[in-house]
């Protein structure tokens, strides 16, 4: 421990001193100055996105840096996926402020737990050993059972909790057996040690295969992928909307980093094996995600099922297991998580009077209701189909790319079919919104802050999608 | 062939960004001004139609290589560049876009009531992709553009369509989509085979006969979709019957065209020796759309969908001239009648863009009128309006590709064609001779002749100036077009002999 | 004035008075229109008058050259262009003179009728288009005209488009008209496949060099390439010049005005079809096969179509069907070889057919639009005029000597006579016993028409009166050439090589060769012609028609008791008409609807495409009820899931 | 003598056991907390037997982190309990059925 090592840390530091500060901070206010904490929180997030732009003087020369007894790793792609982090922490802080005051849940422990999560997440990120792996996932797990529990007196977002409690630990659970097993086989924590000692005993060790099905689980479940993605819809349906938004955005960016962690770096040459189970579980999402989806009344049930068919396609970047398919992944993975923030700050932004708008039918007409958020709701739905120009296209078309590279033609031809099977529901809102009349003709009012917001947020589906190459190229670095 | 002849300025992309800037601007005029929407949208339009005068004016027919070109890295990871150029077959068909571009915003003008900035806004978005898909010399740019169509369509069927909108959009989006996808896989392929999306030189990348037949077959998937061919084709009717008069013109002008349009740029140039080998599936289904959905047409009592019908059939002479090349090559090397079939094809697509254009808006002046579409509604709307009626039997005239009517141009090319390479393709191919007339007289005959039907004819008032504008150039290019062909046909020229001598040429290596 | 800029005014004068009488209808009004065409037909006429004299007297040569390039394609250059011979210059005349004499007829016919500035407008389009036909130098434009003025025909027949008739027979005209096309158009692609070019010249001249060219047919099979050819362009002029089994819209074509009836459906356009195999003699001489089709065909029209024309009671009708009969007689004559006969004969037809036409339209204006026959009668005494130029049209039609009908009916039947190909036994006898059978409608129609006692009610016979001038002068003036033109014409058209520079005909079959070996002279001929048998057949059917219809009306009756059977079958045009509604219009409907019903909506929409989203749609539904909302079911799914993954990668 | 394999079967009856009680038990939502105690305990068998075989003392210190965690887990998911009950009065497992499709 020294101050090299801080260095290193100084966002995760940062993070952490706020988030105990509002803690702090809370006591001292007053109910109707609350605000603060909002503008705290959001400052934070431009402050740490600051401190790690600005980098880290022994990244320029060496890919990463490590610290903490090479228990923490900093590189190129943490960082990137750490900015996006704090991006998608903004869209949430905005967005469910306005939704916590209409619920009167406008209290301090949303800010602070979702700044645990957070700072869970960027850990998970930068996990070099299983421990700071493990660590990092269970502080943004155990912030988010509690975050979704907040709404104590509501049966649904209990139950969600309690479902979500149980299935989530038990996938920890598992992790931690599968540790385990890897630690037995390779005698070490430390992740680059363990891909040295994988690669010279190779892959026929039983008890590493052993460690990484129960590994793989874990992954599966965090991704939420068939058939470990039974807590996707009843969460996305119970927990309130901002939760949900949270939940679906942001923890996405750190299990990436984790499963990059784990497989790439850590079991590399059990590739073949790590991949052939992941395309199992790709192909049961793409399916079971779209079909189900297709039966969906309640828009966020049906945002959940659209997910997990997302998680499948952020899966085929893995599984070509090449640097451009990781790149293809992540690109995948950081698009979504801004389009599903986007899709659910809508779904709050027609929440109103403490009723929250997840009935599809709560959509008809919005187009004559507020056409400019009709058009907002319809990009960002064009780009969850992977219409073109939307920037949900280019995510697809990468990680299709990628598989065709790996020789996966069939799956590739699969997960086109299937996108075209989930197009119709994306399209079924747009039909909602601009073919139906309107149920209620009152017009729908929101923070200016909370629209501005927004209008970037859905925007960028477009200006991402025109100018994708920074973002792709910038993904393609890290790799 | 990369020696592509470049202009000063990026005319291409001002005709591609204009409209899109123009609809912009059309959907800030708001839902408040329909008026100032309409005149901003026909300003962009009829300003771009201006422009791509430009294109004729400055085009050089005496070469086959792209022209007015501009290149400039999109996404260079990937070796996907913003690449646009034309040649003898994209040029012809932007200027169609252009002109239709402005046709339809003339014919939705006082028809269209509600949310009038919208509707407009959709049709210059919709131009803009027409006329990016016409340009693109990039594989990536293309799908990109491809696909970006069909969302303006959808909304404008869906929108402003007719009661069963809902159904007819979402079969249309779906339809296409489905199909392009295939494309699309087709496309990353031919990058992996290339490491590059360059269109050009994807034309002279060597590919095995299994590749080759598998990368055919997902294009066909896509532009069989489009064009459409049979068994595909069920799309066609419905999105036509519940469009709104507008969005039926555009689909049926110009949309049609992309499905040939991609055979010529990427079918044939780059998969031919599987084009050669799988021939004759897409000449047997250009055969059964002449025959078959010529009967088809001749029992609708729809007069949107007897005209979408015809459209097919028509578009089954494009793929019959595109693909009777190679059987004509087969019966004789020096292939004595291949350019015809292909320029005849050509013909047939930018003469079906006239006439069903003007056909389906002389639907919608009735339909305006009457609020039906019902043939057995109608009956001697001759005797009310007389003018509107000469119009209109000199298109279904044309349609039934009568010989000094731009309909006969294409028709006769191709049947001509295809007799060099088998009797019997022109013999079923003429059979349209005897279908067309069948199905257009018909309708004519009791649509517009015979007794007033009832108190709804007799109500009628002949066409508005407006009305008499469009269907006059429309007329004027219909007939134009069939009387003297010849400066169409000289623009594609070269490129058709450009075509021709890529498809004879094996890829295998 | 350079000829080539005549030879453009020629059909731009009609086509210039069409459009403005077509666009401007409202500007330049009733008067207007009807002088404006009339100056431009006129001036046709004058014209095409002006380039047969040059040919006649200043021994002009005949010209060959092309307007514009149509268009180029695949090393074929389509040229637009004229063909001036001494064919087409008499075609010219002939076309603009009827024509002419048409719009003037016009100008009383329709004087009363709403669409008179619309009528106009058409006839001039018309007369553009026989134009452009007839002066065409290629097969492209052939084409052109050749659709042009079936699309006019159809215009003009359903003129009266508030009639059900009418549009129905204007329908079924350009229905049959486009049956024909078919098979000119597979004709033309062939001679594009064979020759390679669509200029007459060029295909003429190469034509005996192509003898031996074949067309595949199910692969080994192969057939004669010109036969084909031939064979297809014939089937063209069946459709055009109403050849039987294609006649079958012109009888109905006579819902149209008269004057269209006179005009397009007389002396004009159906003779484009004789007119055109005339044109092709070079590739017609070269298939025997070919010429005897012809020959049958016409053979079989002239007689059978005569027959129904003796039981018809339309006024027009009958003379349509004569019609029919007589272009029957021309295509004899061309597949006898005798394309100048042919021709000949299509010239005075053109002259007496209309002439016959007009007289009875004339007598239709005066009966106020009645066409029954059975109410007329008499009429001779109220309308002498119409009636002399009747009894001259009747005299040329059955071939009376010294009339002009006589010479080229005559010609024609002699022509076949020499013949010796396949079928010209049968063609001899039927054109033999069409004399008896078309003296015999033709008096029954004059003596039903002029003669006996009027049978029309009070109130038109208080009203009958002779027609005003602009009808009885074109009637005068049609009767004129009606009697002479074939005294005149026989010897310079047939025996003179007028038409050689022009008609091919290989010396082996030459038949017109053969009888000028014995033809000494147009009096010489009428007078030999008291010792034929055409004569006597002629006098024959006189001698029964009038017996018949002056003497013994009763027989009609009694003969129509005794052979109903026969009766039946000529008044239902031997089953023509039915079969065409029940095989080809009913059967064509039957098919598309079950090809709609069946295959469009049933099996792609239904089955295919709804069906699989319907069929995605229950999945979903299913797979949705695997979230059954218990807890240890989503744990156990985890289980089964890591089991199937450890079996998979563990025991496997 | 106990071998290694021993320990690890232990721990393997451990997660079977603690699998077992989570998918088996259809009444109490507390049987569901303990079985996910039992799993992690099967877990800390494991890593303690390896690091006690390895003679790499990793292992051990991760079982530190891994119950401490174990018990932060323990209480939320007691927490979220009482809000459960006080919410349905039953914190029945088969009770838990409001959100399912």
């Amino acid at each position: 421990m020294n101050w090299q090592d801080l260095q290193i840390v100084a966002p995760e530091l940062f993070v952490l001193l706020m988030a105990c500060g509002l803690l702090i901070l809370d006591l001292f206010l007053s109910e109707q100055r609350r605000g603060i904490l909002h503008l705290v929180s959001v400052l934070t997030m431009a402050l740490a996105a600051i401190i790690t732009l600005r980098g880290h003087p022994a990244l320029e020369q060496t890919g990463a840096v490590m610290a903490f007894a090479d228990t923490f790793v900093r590189d190129g792609m943490g960082d990137l996926l750490k900015v996006f982090a704090y991006m998608v922490m903004i869209l949430v802080f905005v967005y469910s402020r306005y939704y916590l005051k209409q619920f009167n849940m406008y209290r301090s422990e949303f800010y602070s737990l979702s700044l645990f999560a957070l700072l869970g997440a960027m850990v998970l990120i930068s996990a070099a050993s299983l421990i700071t792996v493990y660590l990092g996932l269970e502080l943004m797990a155990l912030s988010l059972y509690a975050m979704v529990a907040l709404k104590r007196d509501d049966r649904k977002a209990t139950e969600a909790a309690m479902k979500y409690f149980i299935l989530g630990s038990m996938a920890s659970g598992m992790l931690l057996y599968g540790m385990s097993m890897i630690y037995g086989a390779t005698g070490s924590l430390q992740i680059s040690e363990i891909s040295l000692a994988v690669a010279q005993q190779g892959s026929d060790n039983m008890i590493l295969v052993f460690g990484l099905v129960f590994m793989v689980v874990a992954l599966a479940f965090k991704f939420g992928l068939v058939p470990f993605h039974m807590w996707v819809p009843d969460l996305y349906e119970g927990a309130p909307a901002p939760v949900v938004l949270f939940i679906s955005s942001m923890p996405k960016l750190a299990v990436f980093a984790m499963a990059i962690r784990l497989l790439q770096d850590g079991l590399s040459s059990l590739h073949t094996d790590w991949s052939g189970m992941l395309i199992v579980v790709a192909v049961l999402s793409i399916v079971l995600g779209n079909l189900a989806a297709l039966a969906q009344k309640n828009i966020k049930r049906m945002l959940a099922y659209s997910t997990i068919s997302h998680m499948g396609f952020v899966m085929l970047g893995l599984i070509s297991g090449t640097a451009t398919g990781f790149g293809a992944s992540m690109f995948y993975v950081i698009t979504y998580a801004l389009m599903s923030a986007g899709s659910f700050g809508v779904i709050i932004f027609m929440s109103s009077k403490g009723i929250e708008a997840e009935n599809l039918s709560d959509y008809k007409g919005l187009n004559q209701r507020n056409p400019w958020f009709a058009a907002m709701f319809a990009m960002l739905m064009l780009s969850m189909a992977g219409i073109p120009v939307f920037v949900g296209f280019f995510a697809k078309w990468l990680v299709i790319q990628a598989v065709v590279d790996a020789g996966l033609i069939w799956l590739a031809l699969l997960a086109v079919v299937f996108s075209v099977i989930g197009g119709y529901y994306y399209l079924r809102v747009i039909k909602i919104m601009y073919f139906d009349k309107a149920v209620d003709e009152n017009p729908i009012q929101a923070p200016s802050d909370f629209r501005a917001v927004l209008s970037v947020n859905a925007l960028l589906m477009l200006v991402l999608g025109v100018f994708s190459s920074p973002l792709i190229s910038a993904c393609m670095a890290v790799f | 062939m990369d020696n592509t002849i470049t202009t000063s300025w990026p005319l291409l992309s001002v005709l591609v960004w204009l409209p899109l800037l123009g609809s912009a601007g059309v959907l800030l005029a708001g839902n408040q001004r329909p008026s100032m929407a309409r005149w901003l949208a026909l300003l962009v339009a009829a300003a771009t139609l201006l422009l791509s005068l430009q294109l004729w004016l400055g085009f050089d027919s005496a070469t086959a290589a792209m022209q007015f070109s501009e290149m400039k890295a999109w996404i260079p990871a990937f070796k996907v560049n913003y690449h646009l150029g034309v040649d003898g077959f994209s040029m012809p068909l932007i200027l169609l876009t252009t002109i239709f571009g402005v046709i339809v915003i003339v014919a939705g003008w006082e028809v269209i009531k509600e949310r009038v900035h919208q509707y407009m806004a959709a049709f210059l978005m919709l131009q803009a992709a027409l006329t990016g898909v016409f340009a693109a010399l990039d594989g990536m740019l293309f799908y990109v553009f491809f696909e970006a169509m069909l969302v303006p369509m959808f909304l404008l069927i869906g929108v402003w369509g007719g009661p069963n909108r809902v159904y007819a959009a979402v079969k249309f989006f779906l339809y296409t989509f489905l199909g392009s996808v295939f494309m699309l896989i087709g496309l990353i392929y031919l990058y992996l085979q290339s490491g590059t999306f360059e269109i050009l030189s994807w034309h002279d990348l060597p590919l095995t006969m299994t590749q080759q037949k598998w990368i055919f077959l997902g294009m066909l998937a896509a532009f069989a979709v489009k064009i459409p061919m049979w068994p595909v084709h069920t799309w066609l009717p419905d999105a036509h019957v519940e469009a709104p008069t507008g969005g039926s013109i555009v689909l049926a002008a110009v949309m049609l065209k992309v499905g040939g349009y991609g055979f010529i740029r990427f079918s044939l140039p780059i998969t031919p020796d599987a084009s050669a080998m799988l021939d004759w599936v897409v000449i047997g289904l250009s055969l059964i759309a002449v025959v078959y959905i010529g009967f088809v047409a001749l029992v609708q009592t729809d007069m949107k969908k007897l005209i979408a019908y015809s459209s097919i059939t028509h578009m089954g002479f494009v793929t019959l001239g595109l693909f009777i090349a190679f059987s004509i090559y087969r019966g004789s090397p020096e292939g004595f009648g291949a350019a015809m079939g292909v320029e005849g094809a050509m013909m047939q697509m930018i003469s079906h863009g006239f006439i069903s254009g003007a056909l389906f808006f002389v639907v919608g002046v009735l339909y305006d009128r009457m609020h039906t579409r019902d043939i057995a509604d109608y009956g001697g709307v001759a005797n009310t309006m007389p003018w509107f009626a000469m119009f209109a039997v000199l298109f279904f005239m044309a349609n039934s590709g009568l010989p000094g009517t731009s309909g006969f141009v294409g028709e006769f090319m191709v049947i001509l064609a295809s007799f060099n390479a088998s009797l019997w393709i022109a013999f079923f191919a003429a059979f349209t001779l005897i279908m067309g007339a069948a199905y257009n007289l018909w309708l004519v005959k009791r649509v517009f002749f015979g007794e007033v039907r009832n108190d709804n004819v007799a109500r009628l008032t002949d066409i508005n100036s407006r009305e008499v504008l469009i269907l006059t150039v429309l007329a004027l290019a219909v007939l134009i077009i069939g009387l003297y062909p010849q400066p169409l046909l000289n623009v594609m020229h070269v490129s058709v002999e450009h075509l021709l001598q890529q498809i004879t040429t094996t890829k295998i290596i | 004035m350079k000829v080539e800029t005549i030879l453009l005014l020629i059909p731009l004068l009609p086509l210039a008075g069409a459009l403005i009488a077509g666009l401007f209808r409202n500007q330049i009004g009733r008067a207007g229109s009807h002088w404006v065409t009339i100056l431009g037909v006129g001036g046709s006429f004058v014209l095409s008058a002006l380039i047969l004299k040059m040919q006649v007297y200043d021994g002009m040569q005949s010209m060959n050259y092309s307007l514009y390039t149509w268009g180029i394609s695949d090393s074929i250059t389509f040229q637009v262009g004229f063909l001036i011979d001494h064919l087409t210059t008499l075609m010219m005349v002939v076309v603009s003179f009827v024509s002419l004499m048409v719009h003037i007829y016009t100008v009383g016919y329709m004087q009363d009728d709403p669409g008179y500035q619309r009528f106009f407008s058409y006839i001039a389009l018309f007369t553009f288009s026989m134009l452009m036909l007839v002066m065409s130098n290629n097969f492209l434009q052939l084409f052109f005209g050749w659709e042009a003025v079936g699309l006019v025909s159809y215009l003009l027949i359903g003129f009266w488009f508030k009639r059900e008739t009418a549009i129905f027979a204007n329908m079924k005209a350009f229905m049959v008209n486009r049956v024909g096309d078919f098979g000119f158009l597979l004709g033309i692609a062939a001679i594009m496949m064979v020759f390679g070019t669509l200029d007459y010249a060029e295909v003429f001249a190469a034509a005996p060099s192509k003898v031996n060219e074949t067309i595949a047919v199910f692969g080994t099979t192969e057939w004669s390439a010109i036969t084909f050819i031939c064979v297809g362009l014939f089937i063209g002029a069946m459709g055009k010049s109403a050849q039987a089994p294609l006649h079958v819209w012109l009888p109905d074509s006579m819902e149209g005005p008269t004057p269209i009836s006179a005009l397009i459906h007389a002396a004009t356009m159906v003779t484009a079809g004789i007119f055109m195999v005339a044109r092709m003699s070079p590739l017609f001489e070269l298939s025997d096969a070919a010429l005897s089709f012809v020959l049958i065909i016409g053979a079989f029209t002239a007689l059978s179509m005569g027959l129904i024309g003796i039981v018809q009671n339309d006024i027009k009708r009958v003379i349509a069907y004569s019609t029919l009969s007589q272009l029957g007689y021309m295509t004899v004559a061309l597949g006898a070889s005798a394309y100048s006969a042919a021709i000949f004969h299509l010239m005075t037809h053109a002259f007496f057919k209309s002439l016959l036409f007009l007289a009875a339209g004339s007598v239709i204006i005066a009966m106020h639009h009645e066409q029954d026959m059975r109410n007329m009668g008499g009429v001779r005494r109220w309308m002498p005029i119409t009636w002399i130029t009747s009894v001259v049209g009747t005299l040329a039609l059955i071939g009376f000597p010294f009339f002009s009908g006589f010479y080229s009916k005559d010609m024609i039947i002699e022509a076949v006579g020499e013949a010796h190909r396949f079928g010209s036994g049968f063609a001899y006898w039927a054109v033999l016993l069409g004399v008896l059978i078309t003296a015999f409608y033709s008096f029954r129609l004059l003596y039903l028409v002029f003669h006996g006692k009027p049978r029309m009610d009070k109130h038109t016979q208080e009203h009958m009166h002779e027609t005003p001038l602009v009808v009885t002068i074109p009637l005068i003036l049609l009767a004129i050439p009606s009697v002479l033109i074939g005294y005149f014409t026989i010897e310079p058209v047939l025996f003179g090589g007028w038409l050689d520079d022009a008609i091919k005909v290989n010396e082996h079959h030459d038949v017109i060769a053969e009888l000028s070996l014995h033809f000494h002279g147009a009096t010489a001929m009428a007078l030999h012609s008291v010792q034929t048998i055409p004569f006597w057949l002629m006098l024959g059917g006189f001698a029964l028609a009038t017996w018949i219809y002056m003497f013994k009306p009763s027989i009609a009756d009694s003969m129509v008791k005794r052979f109903s059977g026969i009766y039946k079958l000529l008044m239902n045009k031997y089953y023509f008409d039915d079969f065409n509604n029940k095989v080809f219009a009913r059967g064509f409907v039957r098919i598309g609807q079950s090809l709609w019903k069946r295959g469009d909506a049933g099996l792609i929409d239904g089955v295919a495409i709804n069906g699989t989203a319907a069929l995605i749609g229950k999945l979903g539904e299913r797979v949705r009820l695997l979230q059954s909302g218990y807890l240890y079911q989503y744990a156990f799914a985890m289980i089964i899931g890591l089991i199937g993954l450890l079996g998979a990668w563990l025991l496997v | 003598m106990v071998s290694l394999t021993h320990y690890l079967t232990l721990g393997a009856i451990l997660l079977c056991l603690s699998v077992a009680g989570i998918f088996l038990n259809r009444k109490n939502i507390i049987i569901l907390l303990m079985s996910i105690e039992l799993m992690l305990l099967a877990a800390n068998m494991n890593f303690i037997a390896f690091s006690r075989f390895l003679g790499n003392p990793d292992g051990q210190v991760f079982v530190f982190f891994i119950l401490t965690v174990a018990a932060a887990e323990a209480a939320i998911g007691l927490a979220i309990l009482v809000v459960l009950f006080r919410n349905r009065n039953t914190i029945n497992v088969a009770d838990l059925d409001d959100l399912k499709g």
